[in-house]
């Protein structure tokens, strides 16, 4: 076994296993922490794919930020006393089950199903002579997809006003119906 | 992690040095602390244990390890206690990615009936080709520490002050990491390695189609006499995300006790404390690769002190050595001088109020910094036209 | 077809192989689990998965603008993550739970 | 700069100004915001000029200027660019355009500057200006109609400008609607032309115009041009579509000189002359519209002698002078219509702003019955708005006079035309002399009737500029075009200009020959006697006799009375196409939608509200249902796909 | 560079962060081995510090939202900042392949969108800590 062969099983091993805890996990907060694991995994799976830039900066947004917050609310609310992890119902959840099983099934069957026919190794070299891909990815980010940057960077300013707005409501979609 | 058995080994070792390098760092900081202060303060501080009262760090470091361990009952067990182990690799991580020499390159050799190299060995942890991106992101993951910690004590002066402190390290976090922005135009890569290259030699820039160099050689090329006001930003922001006075905010001992750590104690604390120090150390390093030539010594080349070396008398090979052992006696020089102005820093200014405190971060440093970069860009493109 | 050649041998099926399992559970969290949080964190992994496989194609077919692709899709996942949780606190400033139920306002 | 640049500047600076003045829409300052809008119509009309001067170096035959920003749509054989045309009309045009429509933002800042709203106004006016500009430099039908629309909408904010007053209100929504039945003739017109000719390039239209003649009544240009017409009916106000205008007025004076006389009312003209070799293809559209056009010329100068109000015998004015455009377009005089549409512009525009100078002096009295002897406290708007006055009724010399004969002259003696539509004509033109003349006497001459407790007041300064400008190209105007007689006997003989200068784009109809100098004399000299003999007229009764005009209007009342209520048209409108099909609808509601359609419904209903209660148990508010019911859709659709 | 130069960081990383963890964890054991724990501790001693005073239970948690306010503008800010890092790597090459302002003015106009939210967030005094 190489020692790429080595670090993918790894790492698939990581993610899977994190992303198992995810999902599995009474309090939301391991569920949380789980995810950061398994979110560094992904990013050390970019790595492997030689994708470096997109690797640190899943590491800073999701890791570093987005992960944070959601640490950060669950602490800040204490939901030590959940109620019920799962939702309940046999039938629906068996369905649920089924269902998701299916969909990874299908998606494998498929590749199974076309790597006959494709080299399922992949090409070592991305694109090497055209020098640092982090470059790279800045020039062709900003002539190619110079309106969709623009058109995130207005998104953004509208989710952070939006949000404010949001979390200085007084709460609650309807009146209380209970 | 290498080519053989060999490379793979003395990369391993080399990193396990670098992470025992941070952690001893950690005694003797302290001791540079305390005696630093009392100096400043007008006192003796630790001088009974050994001479100057170095030893004290050894007893201090028997004392931690022969306390009682003790979680309060409230505290949820495996975050109280992973916390204090996940402060160190955040830190560790980070700063095992600056390059603290020029690299040393060994020749072929026959040992063992087989050929082994040739080899290049870097005086840091790995090398890698986004090494800023990597590291913001990997000291990005502390503020995971501070909320295990202070969520984890079951405590609400704990908590308050985990979610203060992470509040505030990712305030400044911003500020950091747009700070830098400018000196990634500069020049034109994330790798810390070839910013250092880029730094080497004496004064010199073109613009408008002239060079313009400096007539004394000894003037070096680094990034503060482009970069000022990023350095200032960089380094009041590195202050910051090391929760050090003047931002200890955390840690307010009137209001919060000791912030996150304060059902803490023993090894645990002690964990805290070189995770802290760790954040001090990047800031430190990352301030002398970004804005003070990293390990390059002012008015001569890497190369030119390689050749020089060769001229008294060495072998390609032990000159390569000499030299980054040289390089590597520099960065150190200069990574102590920032250290101590960490330490001066914490003994001189008092702390800030939480409020001013993001005042300080919104308000004052993300637009300063941003107008550095729009400033950078600017220039950068006027004088490149 | 699960041989040595599988093992030693990675190439572009174990990564979408991989990217399938991971959206698998992630949906499998999306449908079973109450708290709303950890829903929207499971939307995270199903989004994570995605860019797993969207790298695994960048690579395969030499071309950055799956990188770029990631790029954006990370973006409208953190704005996506910002809204939720916003929506989620206001949900809970009222009935101080997060439980997913309190959803359940448009039903037929 | 070039041409590019100029375009952009032309376009952005209204549309700056629009967007300045909208955001600042809540500040009260008339002297700002007045500056910002006029200053953005300045500075196209000074790209106007720019663009004129690089026509004018040009060879005649390739005088053009083709800007494209890019394509806005292409879907497979529909190819529209953002492109803008400029040649020798669509240049004069905007020269007009931004030229008259600066000196009325002038005027308008002394005008509006008591109104509230004034910032809203301006940013309007620009907003009116930009779409204007689109409309007259659109290169294909649809940027064409683009502007179209645009100007109706600006058209209707402005109408209801006041909207707090509800009449007001009411008559921008009269415009609104009477000109969206002609936007659906002109839409129809559109498609007729792309399903036929595969384009709606105006050029490329036009280059395939020359191999067709049609004489059928149904041919595709006939009815394409037809429908085109219908959508100009709207836009210039024509039978049947102009009840609006005079309604129109409710809106300030100033946008009435701008947008209801001077701009926006002769699109339909510039519609038809830029589109000429395709209307030079439909003789029967041809003769539709020259007929339409005369029989407008006649109704309206009809009506507007029994008008009361000085805006609303103004407006009728503009209707039967936008007649006389279409008649000359009808018997394919374009250059000669444009010729019009150029000095009517001009004197319209004056008259309107004259008027808007007495309204604005009257401090808001619009009734010419209460104003009288306005001379001696209006001095110069009485000059200018004479100058006007001697201009539309065809005084010898002035502009409105060699633009209006050389219309009667054609219309004689075009093979399109007929002499029918001559003595129309010259009935519109004596009618014209004399509700003109009536209108000068009522309001400047005779004794004054103003009420004692008003005090007329002459404008400020902002406001006769604008009127002095107009006057000047009022009486000059129209030696850009002077008739060859009459330059034959002129020292030098001065050239027709214009007609020199459309030459190139302008296409003559078939069969045109040299006319008799004498039958065009004698024409010629036969209306300007008509038109004097009814000015001398109207001048006797209403200045010197008054007491004869009384009862005269006695003895004639029923005629007077149908005359001023303007031939019930608007009852007739609405007494034979809106209510009956008012009641239509509710018989329709009564029997066969309560009986029937109904019926059906709740059947339709029940059935829904068996399966819906089935299908609402699927729909239990359960966003985790949801998610597994898109789940189990993609899990459906993959098999499908993979099966396959 | 080779395969195994690219792998060869992420696997020193992660060999640096596993060797840290059980190193760490060995500390804490090394600690309580040497340390000890002492069993029947007193329940004031259990408790966690409250200044001396037993502990509340009081679950009404009044945290400030501004906290996780502050998170929420740190993810969407700290995006924009991603953003700038490709754009200032190449900004050089792009100069020097000519298209030097048309990409500084699209980041111009990203600019002025980031100055204009961080502006509205001051102005409605979503910063202000009290």
């Amino acid at each position: 076994m190489t020692a790429d062969a080595f670090l993918f099983w790894f790492l698939a091993l990581i993610t899977i296993g994190g992303a198992s805890l995810v999902i599995l996990m009474k309090n939301p907060i391991y569920s949380a922490l789980a995810l950061v694991f398994t979110m560094c995994g992904i990013a050390a799976l970019f790595v492997t794919l030689d994708a470096f830039f997109v690797a640190g900066v899943q590491i800073i947004v999701y890791a570093g930020a987005v992960m944070v917050l959601f640490v950060m609310v669950l602490m800040l609310f204490d939901l030590k006393h959940e109620v019920e992890a799962f939702s309940k119902g046999r039938i629906t959840g068996a369905i649920k089950l089924a269902t998701a099983g299916l969909l990874a099934g299908l998606v494998m069957g498929a590749i199974f199903y076309s790597s006959t026919a494709v080299d399922t190794v992949i090409t070592k070299q991305l694109a090497a002579a055209s020098g640092d891909p982090s470059k790279q990815l800045g020039m062709r980010l900003f002539t190619q997809h110079i309106f969709a940057f623009e058109a995130l960077g207005i998104l953004l300013l509208v989710v952070a006003v939006g949000a404010v707005a949001l979390a200085r409501s007084k709460g609650g979609t309807h009146h209380d119906q209970r | 992690m290498g080519q053989d058995i060999l490379e793979i080994t003395i990369n391993s070792v080399k990193l396990i040095l670098i992470f025992l390098m941070m952690v001893q760092a950690v005694p003797i900081l302290v001791w540079l602390e305390r005696r630093g202060s009392a100096f400043i303060q007008n006192r003796f501080g630790p001088n009974r244990v050994g001479p100057l009262g170095l030893v004290q760090l050894l007893a201090d470091a028997v004392k931690f390890l022969t306390k009682e361990d003790f979680a309060p009952d409230k505290a949820v067990r495996s975050l109280f206690y992973a916390a204090p182990v996940f402060a160190l690799i955040p830190a560790t991580l980070a700063y095992a990615a600056i390059p603290m020499s020029t690299p040393i390159s060994i020749a072929a050799f026959e040992a063992f009936g087989s050929t082994w190299g040739p080899y290049l060995f870097r005086v840091q942890g790995y090398e890698i080709g986004v090494g800023i991106v990597f590291i913001l992101g990997v000291s990005s993951l502390a503020a995971y520490t501070i909320l295990m910690a202070g969520w984890g004590s079951g405590s609400k002066f704990s908590l308050l002050g985990a979610l203060r402190a992470s509040a505030q390290v990712i305030s400044y976090e911003l500020a950091l990491g747009l700070s830098i922005v400018g000196v990634i135009m500069m020049y034109g890569t994330f790798n810390l390695s070839e910013m250092i290259q880029a730094q080497q030699g004496p004064f010199q820039f073109s613009a408008f189609g002239y060079t313009i160099a400096s007539t004394v050689d000894w003037i070096p090329n680094w990034g503060i006499f482009y970069q000022p006001i990023g350095f200032i930003l960089f380094f009041a922001a590195a202050f910051a995300e090391s929760n050090r006075l003047p931002f200890d905010l955390a840690e307010g001992e009137a209001e919060l006790v000791a912030g996150f750590h304060t059902e803490y104690g023993g090894f645990k604390m002690l964990m805290f404390f070189i995770g802290e120090y760790g954040h001090m150390m990047i800031a430190a390093g990352l301030a002398t690769t970004f804005f003070f030539g990293g390990y390059g010594i002012p008015g001569i080349t890497a190369q030119e002190l390689q050749q020089v070396i060769v001229g008294w008398g060495y072998a390609d090979q032990t000159a390569n050595i000499l030299n980054a052992v040289l390089h590597f006696l520099m960065y150190n020089v200069k990574f102590a001088i920032f250290l101590w102005i960490f330490i001066h820093v914490r003994w001189t200014l008092p702390r800030f109020r939480y409020d001013q405190l993001m005042d300080l971060g919104w308000k004052t440093m993300l637009p300063w910094a941003l107008a550095n970069t729009i400033l950078t860009a600017i220039v950068i493109y006027v004088v490149a036209a | 077809m699960i041989n040595a050649d599988f093992i030693v041998d990675v190439g572009i099926s174990h990564y979408l192989i991989l990217s399938a399992i991971l959206f698998s559970l992630g949906m499998i969290g999306v449908l079973l689990r109450k708290n709303a949080i950890v829903m929207l964190m499971s939307i995270e992994l199903m989004l994570n998965a995605v860019n797993l496989s969207f790298i695994t194609f960048s690579k395969y077919n030499s071309h950055i603008d799956g990188q770029i692709m990631v790029f954006f899709v990370m973006t409208i996942a953190a704005a996506e993550a910002a809204v939720g949780l916003a929506l989620i606190v206001s949900i809970f400033k009222r009935y101080k739970e997060v439980n997913i139920r309190f959803f359940e306002h448009l039903k037929g | 700069m070039d041409h590019t640049a100029i375009v952009s500047v032309l376009f952005a600076s209204p549309l700056l100004g629009f967007l300045i003045n909208g955001i600042r829409r809540n500040h009260h300052s008339a002297n700002v915001a007045g500056a910002i809008g006029s200053l953005a119509v300045f500075i196209s009309f000074v790209c106007s000029i720019l663009l004129w001067i690089d026509l004018q170096g040009m060879a005649p035959d390739a005088r053009r200027i083709h800007v494209v920003y890019g394509s806005w749509m292409a879907i497979e054989s529909l190819k529209i660019d953002f492109g803008f045309w400029i040649d020798q009309l669509s240049s004069l045009m905007i020269l007009i355009i931004t030229g008259v429509g600066f000196l009325i933002h002038l005027f308008s800042v002394g005008y509006m500057s008591h109104d509230k709203g004034v910032a809203k106004y301006f940013s309007y006016l620009n907003f009116f200006i930009f779409n204007m500009l689109v409309l007259v430099l659109g290169d294909s039908l649809v940027t064409l109609f683009v502007g179209w629309e645009g100007v109706g909408l600006a058209s209707y904010l402005l109408i209801g400008f006041w909207f707090t007053d509800g009449e007001k209100a009411a008559a921008g929504m009269k415009a609104f609607i009477v000109n969206r039945i002609g936007d659906a003739a002109f839409l129809i017109g559109m498609f007729i032309f792309f399903v036929s000719f595969g384009t709606l390039n105006i050029q490329e239209l036009n280059s395939m115009a020359p191999t067709i003649m049609e004489s059928t009544w149904f041919g595709i240009v006939t009815l394409g041009t037809l429908f085109l017409f219908g959508g100009a009916t709207g836009k210039s106000a024509q039978i049947p579509l102009y009840i609006w205008l005079p309604d129109a007025m409710a809106g300030p004076t100033p946008v009435s000189a701008l947008i209801h006389a001077a701009t926006m009312v002769t699109a339909g003209v510039y519609m038809i002359v830029r589109l000429n070799p395709l209307f030079i293809a439909a003789p029967n559209t041809m003769m539709v519209i020259a007929v339409i056009g005369a029989l407008t010329v006649v109704l309206a100068a009809s009506i507007g002698i029994a008008q009361n109000d000085i805006k609303k015998v103004l407006a009728y004015s503009t209707v039967s002078q936008l007649g006389y455009m279409f008649l000359a377009c009808g018997v394919g005089a374009f250059t000669t219509a444009f010729f019009h549409l150029m000095t009517h512009a001009f004197f319209k525009a004056l008259m309107f702003l004259g008027s808007g100078s007495v309204i604005h002096g009257m401090e808001g009295e619009q009734d010419i019955r209460k104003m009288g002897g306005l001379k001696k406290y209006l001095p110069w708007t009485h000059l200018t708005f004479m100058m006007g006055w001697l201009a539309i009724i065809g005084t010898p010399g002035f502009s409105g006079f060699f633009s209006k004969d050389e219309i009667l002259w054609m219309s004689f003696h075009s093979p399109r035309g007929h002499w029918a539509l001559w003595v129309l004509g010259v009935i519109g033109a004596t009618m014209t002399a004399f509700y003109m003349t009536r209108l000068m006497c009522l309001t400047f001459w005779g004794k004054s009737r103003v009420a004692k407790t008003l005090h007329p007041h002459e404008s400020p300064a902002t406001m006769l500029i604008p009127l002095f400008v107009l006057a000047a190209l009022s009486v000059v105007g129209g030696y850009v075009g002077i008739p060859h007689i009459i330059s034959e006997i002129l020292p030098g003989h001065p050239a027709n200009i214009l007609e020199h200068w459309f030459q190139p784009i302008i296409k003559t109809v078939p069969g045109l020959v040299a006319g008799d100098p004498a039958m065009e004399w004698g024409l010629m000299g036969a209306s300007v006697a008509l038109a004097l003999i009814s000015t001398i007229l109207a001048y006797q009764l209403y200045v010197k006799n008054p007491s004869a005009i009384e009862r005269f209007t006695q003895k004639i009342n029923p005629i007077y009375q149908l005359v001023s209520k303007k031939y019930l048209v608007d009852e007739l409108y609405f007494g034979f196409i809106v209510n009956p099909i008012v009641r239509l609808s509710e018989n329709l509601w009564a029997y066969i939608d309560v009986r029937f359609i109904d019926k059906c419904t709740y059947w339709a209903g029940d059935l829904m509200k068996g399966s819906g209660s089935f299908v609402r148990s699927l729909q239990n508010g359960n966003l985790q249902t949801y998610a597994m019911y898109i789940g189990i859709g993609l899990v459906v659709a993959l098999s499908l796909v993979m099966m396959r | 560079m080779t395969s195994a130069a690219t792998s060869m960081p992420i696997g020193g990383i992660i060999f640096l962060a596993i060797f840290i963890a059980i190193f760490g964890t060995g500390l804490i054991f090394l600690a309580r081995a040497i340390g000890g724990q002492r069993k029947n501790n007193s329940a004031a001693k259990r408790d966690v510090y409250e200044c001396g005073i037993p502990g509340q239970e009081k679950k009404e948690s009044k945290v400030s939202v501004k906290f996780y306010l502050t998170a929420i503008l740190f993810i969407l800010f700290d995006i924009e900042i991603i953003f700038m890092y490709p754009w200032a790597i190449s900004f050089r090459d792009f100069i020097s392949s000519g298209m030097g302002t048309p990409v500084l003015i699209s980041m111009g106009v990203f600019v002025a969108v980031f100055i204009y939210g961080l502006w509205w967030e001051v102005k409605s005094r979503a910063l202000e800590w009290d």
